[in-house]
């Protein structure tokens, strides 16, 4: 560990900005306690408990049971519904009992990041509906997973796996609907990703689940990056990552709208709204008991969570609200159109999330105390029943021997009983039938349109008949009409939690208070005020109940006259895909694909190439600095002087330039060999008459030994080899490209070369010291003293590359032995 | 040294080769020492220990021309003198390098410190930096006499299954 | 002379790239060394002063030749003729491995190698 | 400063492992006990520089410039730090795996010499000298294993990177004719006082030859075929530690040396990191092996490197080091990985992929943060919605490649077999663990950066 600041550690603006902020937020957070009745004013033991007990007992779950599954796969199931239930019962504790509270530790102080955690109302809302029905699934799954398994006939040591995911599914949502710190929230944002990720694939030695896998990951991931993006823009700009602090601070604007924006499409992606929707309905490749989960209450409830977390930065933009109710609206039709006309049972159920959810966008986008409210509210109802039919989709698959279709399924009534009551109350809540608690949903709901004025409560009258619809279809489908072969018995571990979550749609139908005030706390974190809410039965004929009947009404109209509409709504499911997102998907990933290979043809694949593709880039970003700097100097070349004393060194440039122009003619090795030592030689008369004798004798020793070693190379090689590449290879075509490309780089190192060369040299120079130094060192050869003394280190680099060079030859050529 | 093989060419070879080899014999000792002395002489004249270490490896190179590769390797000794030459080389150098930080001093602090005495024997002068032109020397005199043996050893081999007439025209 | 150095130093650098453009393992040796050499003759000439040896005793009042880019030539091309001859074992070697100093040959058994690989195909 | 003593030990330890048979098992953990100290010395080096500040000590007890400057400031250690942290996994994984050539273990050391040394160098000519070591350690490097195709590698990498060290040298030499000096402070201090072309078309020079080493569009077109080419732990050493000589560089020279240099080019810097990302990522998604898909993507990833060194300044810079750490160790591990099989190695790879993809608890999300920060503070919008929709797009494409490769390797059943031995597995979740923990831990990478980028004194 180190300490952070030093010395030339300057702090920014923003730095100082991000600190000043923090400090607002203390002051920001004690007034909103205040304001909220629900929580204690001040930090005390219980309510950092309060905290921090459900956060670790759900996050320290996953490892647990994944670790107890690697020891013994049966101790999975217990130790998975073990750690949900104690996590379950944290949440409840630390919400009902303890009243919530919130902890705040610095994280990474560089970019004014906090490990900030309330456990407010939104937050108690979501992490109950996670542990809750993860407690249901994990324990459905319990009995689920091994006739799965049995199916497909893979060993049992592949549960652990499961039940880990599922778990860790489970934490990284507590953790995400606690989160303040926006870093915070994209860190447990993706990894529900990546926990779904690993579910969709679960069986993953079927494409289509791989297939799908990929799909959401690609979709909810890169959407992500979005939420990044919103994270880092406002960090830029205020200096902080605490959402209280930026709900505080930020100002309405573009600015703030387009990180709002950026937040809200990752949220929307991961809702699966229109036009993300396509990956939902493929995630069903995962097991049953996932679907359950991810659709009720993880990955796609995550994302309304999000909307409703950063709603009061989204609600400062009408135009981000109008957004949402178009895309809500879009959602809600195109989810329930494709829901009346699916046979798969997951499939409808898949279609008919999208459609739900695309209800509490629409809330959101409507705005107001009532439509932030009927949004968490919503969310509560959807969640009970949905988990429940989709465990019900899974037990009637699993009882009818594995059969998925709805126009295969039928009558199962009489055989099962309990699952058809169950069941039907979940149905019945989701349809928004009295005395259910779905029929409160749909009066926030209708209410929050009254509110918003026309035409919105016809739209919603649209929405909430398309759900009456698709529903009584899936539960008639299922349960009514002729038997169709054996029904086999379930088991009460995948029973009861269907049971359980039926009966608790019923309860929230009689008991509403509860939901309600729960409700009232998480709508008030959305919109940042208070949200009053008041769901009850009034037997009288106000608005909402008139929607409510029209509902029903309307909605048997529509089941009776299925003939009418049903070829229409194939038609729609058709041209979706035929013209869908699903199909951009399929198209950009394998034109991407095609693309690659495509470019991946025009890939540079010789030496030659690879050489050119560095002259070439190099003579334009020579030519490119001129033209940029040169206009506005004078004088850059001179020529210079020559002297009468200078001519023995002209004599010798010239040979060696000529000798190496030269040594590109000859066709045989040997005479090559001979133009390059003439070349190097003269070379070495250069270096002399440059004054540098010591240089001069190197050069010749060095020539001596490099003649020596590539003659020794040619008279290793038969003649044979070397005559046909003599002849071989060069056509006039190659021949002329290369003089071109040896013209051209001749042409810009001589630009480069005599622009530096020209410079006059500069007065004072390392150069002179050395020589007025050199007799302090003991010596008369100034060359021999920098080369072992003043620059001594040089020396020993030069020698170890020698070194290396000849453990590269011996590694090369006589098996890295050097004797 | 014992009586040279003659080569298998034609008997104006034989005499060339002949000549060769004493005129090898007669240079071997005086090249070393001209590598050695312009070693010695490197502080005061033109020349250091990487010079020193060229010429002496063509010395010996001129009698691996001379003798043909086996036999000069095996008179000569020079079996293990590449790997001494890179190893005690480098190490020579590094230690002149290293060890003044282990007195306190930068690295490549020679001594006698700048400005003060050195025992002078004729023109060479005992300090450090002689130790590491040393250094340099071997190296470099490893290096040479290594590439030349090994390119002459992948000769040899390359050649052993060959006929007479390439193996004349591989040397 | 400062033109005819540079002139010089260009040719001996564009020599060495037309060298590179061939198809022969030793014209690419013998190219690189040309650049080397190029380069070395630009340290050299990049000297700040031309004059005699620098060599004690210094003839008094006269220019002596810059020591210190003496100093870096020896060591470039000590440095370069190391690695040249290193280039050369690799050459070698690559010759015993296709028995043809051709670097056509090389690059055709590279592409053959790669329209193995690129046969089956499937994105996840 | 006898630390330096420390550093040097991988040179006394590469002479003495160049005589011996690296293929023996103790001659392989003498290397790794030797490196091990040495990455113990530059760990402690590091501890000591960013709690005091910069060291420096000038060898021969001369003046500055006279004698070699050594400086060991925050830049230079990290990049020490990660690079011998490297060289050391895939040397210990090699080892583990077992030596199939003498020098193999002696090389790996000289590299790591070479690459310590350039990193803590403050002079130029003595950067190219270790720049040098380097760069003949890795072309023998690359042929390790001896067989065709790495001959054929080691053939084209040298070469190539040849031509890039002779630019350097001729850049170096620029400088010194310029300036007078060869101390790269008292370079950045003189090239103020030249006129611009000259010095420009010398970090033009400067600027390809890193180009070349970092593999960067359109210098790159040896990388695919040497990183495929060569062993996996060769590849994982060139691409996690040889090529951080060419950000290193880039940062060095652009942010501190030639500052007004890489303003003026700031915009060709942008358009060859676009380039580079671009091109990069979509020759990576078709590929169908994954040493191939992760070497395109190194190209791609490089480029990111250089926007965030255009865009300059203290939250550039910062952006460049985050990047660039997190990429070499990335790099490395999916580089080893490509060698392993066995079900833990899927987990290693995902988690690289993960943090390639910028998919966070796994480290990779703080480079693409900190780009965006860095692309978000520009000044001009135009300029700032232009690197985020780049860095996005970039991103969504590895998303893209990544995951494709990984679901292929590992899911569809093409890396079955026998599992790798769980002692060479091991070393990749080490690995893997290290990039979670960056993830989870922020600070220590930010913070890092952040000093780092206050060495350098561009736009600060």
């Amino acid at each position: 560990m180190y300490n952070v600041p030093t010395v030339r550690n300057t702090p920014t603006i923003r730095r100082l900005e991000g600190e000043h902020g923090s400090k607002q937020n203390r002051k920001h957070l004690e007034l909103r306690f205040s304001r909220s009745q629900t929580h204690p004013p001040e930090d005390s033991p219980l309510t950092t408990l309060a905290v921090i007990l459900p956060l670790a007992l759900a996050l320290v779950a996953a490892p647990l049971t994944a670790l107890a599954g690697t020891i013994r796969t049966a101790w999975t199931a217990p130790v998975g519904v073990a750690t949900a239930a104690l996590a379950f019962a944290a949440v409840l504790w630390g919400w009902a009992f303890a009243g919530g509270g919130s902890v705040d530790f610095p994280w990474a102080p560089t970019w004014n990041l906090r490990l900030a955690f309330e456990l407010d109302g939104l937050a108690a809302l979501y992490a109950m509906l996670a542990t809750g029905i993860g407690l249901a699934v994990v324990a459905y799954a319990s009995k689920y997973l091994p006739l799965h398994l049995e199916h497909q006939n893979r060993p049992d040591t592949d549960i652990p796996r499961f039940h880990a995911f599922i778990l860790m599914f489970m934490g990284s949502m507590v953790g995400l609907v606690m989160a303040q710190d926006l870093l915070l929230i994209f860190i447990f944002w993706d990894l529900t990703a990546i926990a779904s990720y690993f579910l969709i694939a679960y069986d993953v030695h079927e494409e289509e689940s791989r297939y799908s896998a990929l799909m959401a990951m690609l979709v909810t991931g890169i959407t992500a990056v979005l939420l990044l993006i919103g994270a880092m823009m406002l960090y830029v700009e205020y200096g902080t990552f605490l959402l209280p602090d930026l709900i505080e601070t930020a100002e309405p604007g573009i600015y703030l709208t387009a990180a709002a924006a950026f937040m809200a499409i990752a949220g929307l992606a991961k809702s699966a709204q229109v036009p993300f929707h396509f990956w939902l309905p493929r995630a069903m490749a995962a097991p049953t008991p996932v679907s359950a989960y991810l659709h009720s209450a993880a990955m796609v409830a995550a994302g309304v969570f999000l909307i409703g977390r950063v709603y009061p930065l989204v609600q400062t933009s009408q135009f981000l609200l109008d957004a949402l109710l178009v895309i809500g609206f879009a959602s809600m039709v195109v989810g329930g159109i494709l829901a009346l006309s699916r046979d798969v049972l997951k499939q409808l159920l898949a279609y008919s999330t999208i459609s739900q959810y695309g209800y509490v966008v629409f809330m959101f986008g409507l705005g107001g105390p009532y439509g932030a409210a009927a949004a968490s509210f919503y969310v509560i109802a959807h969640a009970l029943a949905k988990s429940a039919l989709f465990l019900t989709a899974g037990a009637a698959t699993e009882s009818s021997g594995g059969e998925t279709r709805l126009s295969h399924l039928g009558g199962m009534l009489r055989q099962q009983p309990l699952l058809a009551a169950s069941s039907g109350a979940a149905a019945a809540g989701l349809a928004a039938l009295p005395l259910t608690i779905g029929f409160f949903k749909d009066e926030l709901f209708f209410e929050a349109a009254l509110e918003r004025g026309m035409p919105f409560p016809l739209l919603a009258l649209f929405g909430a008949i398309l759900t009456l619809t698709y529903m009584w279809r899936f539960w008639t489908g299922i349960f009514l009409g002729e038997e169709r072969g054996e029904s086999r018995p379930l088991p009460a571990a995948m029973l009861a939690p269907i049971t359980i979550l039926g009966v608790l749609t019923i309860v929230g139908g009689i008991f509403v208070a509860p939901f309600a005030s729960l409700t009232e706390a998480a709508g008030m974190v959305s919109f940042n005020a208070e949200t009053p809410i008041s769901p009850a039965y009034h037997l009288d004929l106000r608005p909402v109940n008139l929607l409510a009947l029209a509902t029903f009404g309307l909605g048997a109209l529509v089941i009776i006259s299925r003939p009418l509409w049903a070829g229409a709504a194939g038609v729609f499911s058709r041209i979706g895909e035929v013209l869908g997102p699903q199909r951009w998907y399929d198209f950009s990933l394998t034109g991407l694909n095609k693309f690659s290979d495509r470019i991946h043809w025009l890939e540079v694949d010789t030496l030659r190439s690879r050489i050119v593709a560095i002259l070439i880039p190099l003579g334009i970003l020579v030519g490119a600095g001129l033209l940029v700097a040169a206009p506005a100097e004078a004088g850059i070349y001179s020529v210079g002087t020559v002297e009468s004393a200078d001519i023995p060194l002209i004599v010798a440039l010239v040979l060696t330039a000529v000798a190496a122009v030269a040594a590109t003619v000859p066709r045989n090795h040997l005479t090559l060999v001979l133009v390059l030592s003439a070349s190097g030689f003269s070379l070495t008369a250069v270096y002399a008459f440059f004054g540098g004798p010591d240089v001069a004798l190197v050069a010749v020793l060095v020539e001596t030994i490099l003649t020596i070693l590539l003659l020794a190379v040619l008279a290793l090689m038969p003649s044979a080899v070397l005559k046909r590449s003599e002849t071989h290879g060069s056509t006039p075509g190659t021949k002329r490209r290369a003089y071109i490309v040896g013209g051209a780089s001749a042409v810009v190192a001589f630009l480069g070369v005599w622009g530096a060369l020209s410079r006059p040299t500069p007065e004072e120079s390392v150069a002179a010291q050395h020589i007025e130094l050199a007799p302090d060192a003991h010596a008369n050869d100034i060359v021999t003293v920098i080369l072992a003394d003043f620059r001594g280190l040089d020396t020993l680099g030069e020698i170890t590359v020698v070194g290396i060079a000849l453990l590269g030859i011996a590694a090369l050529l006589s098996r890295g032995r050097l004797w | 040294m014992t009586e040279p093989k003659t080569g298998s060419g034609a008997k104006g070879g034989a005499t060339m080769t002949v000549m060769t080899q004493t005129i090898a014999r007669i240079l071997f000792l005086p090249a070393l020492m001209t590598g050695i002395a312009v070693l010695i002489k490197g502080y005061a004249d033109v020349g250091d220990g990487f010079n020193a270490g060229v010429i002496a490896g063509l010395a010996f190179l001129l009698q691996y021309v001379a003798f043909g590769y086996e036999e000069a390797r095996e008179k000569l000794r020079t079996k293990y003198l590449p790997a001494i030459g890179f190893c005690g080389g480098l190490l020579l150098a590094l230690l002149t390098a290293f060890v003044p930080l282990l007195l306190g001093k930068p690295i490549f602090t020679h001594s006698p410190a700048p400005g003060a005495e050195v025992i002078h024997i004729g023109t060479f002068e005992l300090i450090t930096a002689v130790a590491f032109d040393v250094g340099v020397f071997l190296m470099v005199f490893g290096f040479a006499l290594g590439a030349i043996d090994i390119v002459a050893r992948a000769t040899s081999r390359n050649h052993a299954g060959g006929s007479a007439e390439e193996r004349e025209a591989g040397t | 002379m400062t033109l005819l150095l540079s002139l010089a130093i260009a040719m001996l650098f564009g020599a060495g790239a037309t060298l590179l453009m061939k198809s022969d393992l030793i014209r690419i040796v013998v190219g690189m060394v040309l650049i080397s050499n190029a380069a070395n003759l630009f340290i050299m000439a990049s000297g700040l002063s031309r004059g005699f040896a620098p060599l004690y005793p210094l003839p008094e009042g006269a220019l002596v030749s810059d020591p210190l880019v003496q100093a870096m030539t020896l060591t470039a091309i000590v440095i370069g003729f190391s690695i040249t001859a290193l280039l050369l074992a690799i050459a070698y070697r690559a010759y015993l491995d296709l028995d043809s100093v051709e670097l056509d040959e090389l690059e055709e058994a590279e592409e053959r190698e790669e329209s193995e690989q690129e046969k089956e195909w499937r994105p996840f | 400063m006898s630390l330096v003593f420390l550093i040097g030990l991988s040179w006394f330890f590469a002479v003495i492992l160049g005589v011996l048979d690296g293929r023996r098992r103790w001659v392989g953990w003498l290397s790794v006990a030797g490196l091990t100290a040495a990455f113990a010395g530059v760990i402690w080096l590091s501890v000591l520089v960013l709690r005091d500040g910069t060291l420096q000590m000038v060898g021969g007890d001369w003046a500055p410039g006279v004698g070699i400057v050594l400086r060991a400031d925050a830049l230079g250690v990290i990049f020490a730090s990660l690079s011998t942290a490297v060289i050391l996994a895939a040397l210990i994984y090699e080892v583990l795996d077992g030596v199939s050539s003498r020098m193999f273990p002696s090389l790996m050391l000289f590299l790591a010499t070479g690459l310590n040394g350039l990193f803590l160098t403050g002079d130029a000519f003595n950067f190219y000298v270790f720049f040098e070591i380097a760069m003949i350690a890795s072309y023998a490097l690359v042929a390790y294993g001896e067989g065709a195709r790495q001959i054929r590698a080691a053939f084209i990498f040298a070469t190539v990177n040849l031509l890039g060290s002779v630019l350097f040298l001729i850049g170096v030499a620029a400088l010194y004719h310029l300036t007078g000096t060869l101390e790269m402070a008292e370079i950045a201090v003189r090239t103020q006082g030249v006129a611009t072309v000259p010095v420009l078309l010398t970090a033009v020079v400067i600027f390809v030859a890193f180009g070349v080493k970092l593999g960067l569009f359109p210098f790159h077109f040896w990388l695919p075929v040497v990183y495929t080419g060569t062993r996996p732990a060769v590849a994982a050493v060139l691409s996690g530690a040889l090529a951080n000589i060419g950000s290193y560089g880039l940062l060095r020279f652009g942010g501190e040396i030639l500052v007004r240099e890489r303003e003026i080019g700031a915009t060709a810097l942008l358009v060859l990191g676009t380039a580079s990302i671009i091109y990069g990522a979509l020759q990576a998604i078709s590929r169908r092996r994954s040493s191939e898909v992760i070497a395109y993507s190194s190209i791609g990833q490089v480029g990111y490197i250089l926007i965030a060194i255009g865009i300059g300044g203290p939250v550039g810079f910062a952006a460049a080091v985050v990047y660039a750490v997190i990429n070499a160790l990335n790099k490395t591990l999916l580089f080893l990985c490509c060698g392993l099989r066995g079900w833990l190695v899927g987990a290693a790879f995902v988690i690289a992929a993960f943090s390639v993809a910028g998919v966070p608890p796994a480290g990779g999300f703080l480079g693409k943060a900190a780009l965006f920060e860095a692309g978000v503070s520009l000044g001009s919008p135009a300029g700032a919605i232009a690197v985020v929709v780049l860095v996005f797009i970039g991103g969504a494409l590895s998303f893209v490649y990544m995951f494709q490769i990984y679901q292929r390797d590992f899911w569809a059943g093409e890396k079955e077999g026998k599992a790798s031995p769980l002692a060479l597995r091991s070393v990749a979740l080490v690995l893997a663990a290290m990039i979670l923990f960056i993830g989870l831990w922020p600070e220590f990478l930010l913070g890092l950066s952040r000093q780092a980028a206050s060495v350098l004194s561009g736009g600060g």
